[in-house]
């Protein structure tokens, strides 16, 4: 059901834990639908995401986008992080069963919530990114 | 590989399979046919089932074969509709039904019948209260299962049996989960149609059967050749038959020592896992329940994930119904019986078979426990939910 | 024993069972599941499907198992009927089908359908000219078998397909007997739905499948669970499904081989009955016929009789079709192709596989003729023949 | 599917064939059905059947109860031929299956007939014979 590469990342997750006094922290998701994901983000004065950690409640493709997802943005500007998108993630891991699409829209909006948080939290805006 | 998802399907027994091997590639006739080659064909079909019947308290001539036990809930359902519509167009049954009932009462409902669906108490026991209170003079079948597939509750069937008799009222039971491994006697139970899927009981898979009852009218739902009365037409599937019936055979022979046995180790099961897993329920009746059948929901995780960590260790299992995997729904029995989503979305179904051990048992609620945990690790739900504790600790 | 009875069944080939067999006991999961036990199920349940469509020039995913060819053609008629009806409720059909597709639409007419049975030709071919004639604004559907179970007639479906195509009308063919034994290309054809049974081609009993095209709407015969995109309820049947494929494969590499050596032992056969026994005719077609099918009346007998003689010399074979043994109308398509009753009446098929030899067809023949002559020396149609003929040389 | 004894009358029929000029001949069913039985009865002044012959065509039941309806007759008087019913012959066959008690119904029908056609031609009437 699932490629290699999202199980390898089910299985040993990257960037799993929190963040104390992260940059930003996001949750999107809810129990309801089975999913929650949250993302934390360390990002120094330059932009750059030094840190990203998550905790993931949900089936093996959500736990595998949110570390994809922590992976990519990892060591990137917050310009770059926008665009990495759900399709960036899914293609990072070779490609997702039709019925699990919508784990790396998650991942995406998880993203984005975080650098939401990071941006009010900073006072700034930051082109692109909408009030997730 | 530690096996725990016999609900799902079992393993044909060698017996079984032993029984079936000969009408593959030797006796392989039609049964139909005139020469002395398909009476032996024959002569064992009718065998099958006379134990098949025998199982139940059945005759031979009330038992129909069928491809499994979707075909025959959805033959029982559709027939006893179309047949009884002179009389009415209301059906009642349970929320907690299998999806070949619920999804047939759904279809049905598409064509202008009525269906009431009876709720279930918090253990998964239908509300007789209810279903009496449903009953009208339209009313033309009730439909509740004998035991469930997800939480394993065993039906009040005999109330419901005598519910329908006194209302006149036809009443179908989908006993796939049941037959061969809790006693049912049809008589005693006032059933008049029951539908029962050979891979549930060591039997083969694409054979099943539905009983009914002497005087029951039932439309042919396969239209056809001559077989099976002309109520099921389609060449028999021989071995499959005689995989059934063998399979009906043993588990006669073995029920009662097989029941205690299964329900020691799932007794054993359950009190390890509620006793050393936190923030663990059971789901279903404590002792109505099938024997095999064991259902926890872990608070703060989610099924899947420990399912594909638990294959991992080598351990089948599942959550919800094997043929909903893949969905998003959470199981509409667990939140019949009341959960909330984010706690029905965390269950774990593991079912037993007569080859299941006590290391077995052990073993897996050891590796359920390490996985729960570290899956917990990495839930912000749990997160949140010792963030708040924390707080309520740091204020008191 | 000389089995010559293969459209009523097939004997599993040896290969076939061999690999259906670790799906018994050993790789036995329920594909649905999660874990990796299961896949290697599904991996084997999604080659079969493969192997199945290549052989009409389908893709996976217009073929959906089913119990067999009477559920497949029951699926096909009832849901195109059911689908269409927005469009109009006239069906078209010919008056030589199986069972399974003239007992559905009459049960169709009693729903208020209409149907057209199209008549055939001395040979049993599809009169074209009267099907296009029959063709409504409100036809929904055209269904005209592949070959007959019966005479062996192979219709034709290009020509009905072009048809069909021509007034946008669905197009389904019963190919239970013509797949795996002659080419069928379903693009080619314009083929819209196929039914096909495994157990006809050395493949199981009780496993089927239905094609259907890409883009035809095609309702749940079976409601329940989410197996076959939803299609068709039910806990796939591992083995046979396995079964079945690997018969699929079977047939495609040995396709043309076996259909020249069948032609020719076949031809043998109706030359050496039609040459030795007197008053004896060939039913179906002299070559647009299936290679095993052989089918002949022999004037003054009954067939029963002569099925249990030569049952009590060994050899298997039937008259009229197998489901409808037992009974006392004589067969539908014997009168479709224009014999009159008591003719009809003493008809044999025999039906060749890949296993018969020549020794088998001579020795047949040899049996035939001493028994057709013992029951005409018993019959009071012979004698009064014989006498009329004496009478009339008197005269002469 | 059939008895035993069924299936030794069809195997080996006793008294198949025609009778010279008897006493009287009946031929019942017709092809349509799939069956007819023609009986044939040579039947002495005293009114005892000497001789029963038949002729066939049918199943294997229809020849069986032929066969044992020639058997039954034989050395009877025309009054006792008169009481083998279609249950005579199915008894004495040890029963046949449902669909083909219709043969026994013929066998009793085709002795009628016989005995018929030997009222007609001796001028007599048989009392409880009636035209069949
Ligand atoms: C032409 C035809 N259609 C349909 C069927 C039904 O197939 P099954 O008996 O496998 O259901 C048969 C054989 O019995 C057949 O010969
Ligand atoms: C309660 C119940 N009913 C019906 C079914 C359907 O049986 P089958 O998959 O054999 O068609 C199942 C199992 O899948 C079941 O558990």
């Amino acid at each position: 059901m699932y490629s290699e590469k999202v199980m390898d990342h089910f299985s040993n997750p990257r960037n799993v834990g929190e963040i104390e006094n992260p940059s930003g922290v996001g949750t999107v998701g809810n129990a309801k639908c089975g999913d929650i994901m949250r993302m934390y983000l360390d990002i120094d004065e330059n932009g750059v995401i030094q840190e990203a950690k998550f905790k993931t409640f949900g089936c093996g493709a959500a736990v595998a986008t949110s570390s994809m997802a922590t992976e990519l943005v990892k060591g990137r500007t917050v310009r770059q992080a926008l665009e990495v998108t759900n399709k960036a993630v899914m293609e990072a891991l070779d490609g997702l069963p039709p019925e699990k699409v919508h784990c790396s829209l998650l991942a995406e909006e998880a993203i984005h919530a975080a650098l939401w948080d990071y941006a009010e939290k900073n006072h700034i805006t930051i082109d692109g990114l909408e009030k997730p | 590989m530690i096996y725990l998802d016999n609900a799902a399907t079992t393993k044909v027994s060698e017996e079984v399979f032993e029984a079936m091997k000969p009408y593959f590639c030797e006796q392989y006739a039609n049964p139909s046919a005139i020469y002395s080659f398909a009476g032996k064909a024959m002569k064992a079909v009718e065998e099958s089932r006379k134990s098949i019947a025998d199982l139940i308290g059945a005759q031979s001539n009330e038992i129909y074969f069928t491809a499994g036990g979707s075909e025959s809930d959805n033959w029982a359902v559709k027939s006893a509709a179309e047949c009884c519509k002179a009389k009415g167009k209301h059906i009642i049954t349970s929320t907690i039904e299998h999806h070949a009932v619920l999804h047939t009462c759904q279809y049905l409902e598409k064509q202008g019948y009525e269906v009431t669906y009876v709720n279930v108490d918090e253990h998964g026991v239908i509300r007789l209260d209810e279903l009496e209170a449903a009953i009208r003079p339209d009313t033309i079948l009730i439909t509740v299962m004998a035991a469930n597939n997800e939480i394993g509750t065993i039906q009040p069937l005999k109330e419901i049996g005598a519910l329908a008799k006194k209302g006149g009222i036809l009443f179908h039971t989908d006993a796939v989960q049941a037959y061969g491994h809790i006693p049912l006697d049809v008589d005693e139970l006032g059933i008049d149609m029951l539908s029962a899927s050979g891979h549930k009981f060591h039997g083969p898979k694409g054979i099943g059967f539905l009983y009914v009852r002497k005087g029951v009218r039932i439309g042919s739902f396969v239209h056809g050749g001559a077989q099976e009365r002309s109520r099921r037409a389609g060449t028999l599937n021989v071995p499959g038959i005689v995989g059934i019936g063998a399979a009906a055979c043993r588990a006669a022979a073995s029920m009662q020592e097989r029941q205690e046995r299964e329900t020691a180790l799932r007794d054993h099961l359950i009190r390890r896992v509620l006793a050393e897993i936190p923030f663990s329920r059971l789901n279903g009746h404590g002792t109505d329940r099938l024997p095999g059948n064991a259902n926890f929901c872990f608070r703060f995780i989610e099924g899947e994930s420990l399912l594909i960590l638990l294959d991992q260790q080598g351990i089948c299992a599942s959550s919800g119904s094997a043929c909903t995997s893949g969905s998003l729904d959470p199981s509409h029995v667990l939140l019949a019986i009341g959960l909330p989503h984010e706690i029905a979305h965390g269950s774990l179904r593991l079912t037993l078979s007569e080859e299941t051990t006590m290391e077995d048992i052990d073993h897996t609620v050891d590796v359920v426990k390490k996985i729960v945990e570290r899956l917990r690790s990495m839930s912000p739900l749990y997160e949140d939910f010792i963030r708040q504790n924390r707080k309520k600790d740091e204020e008191a």
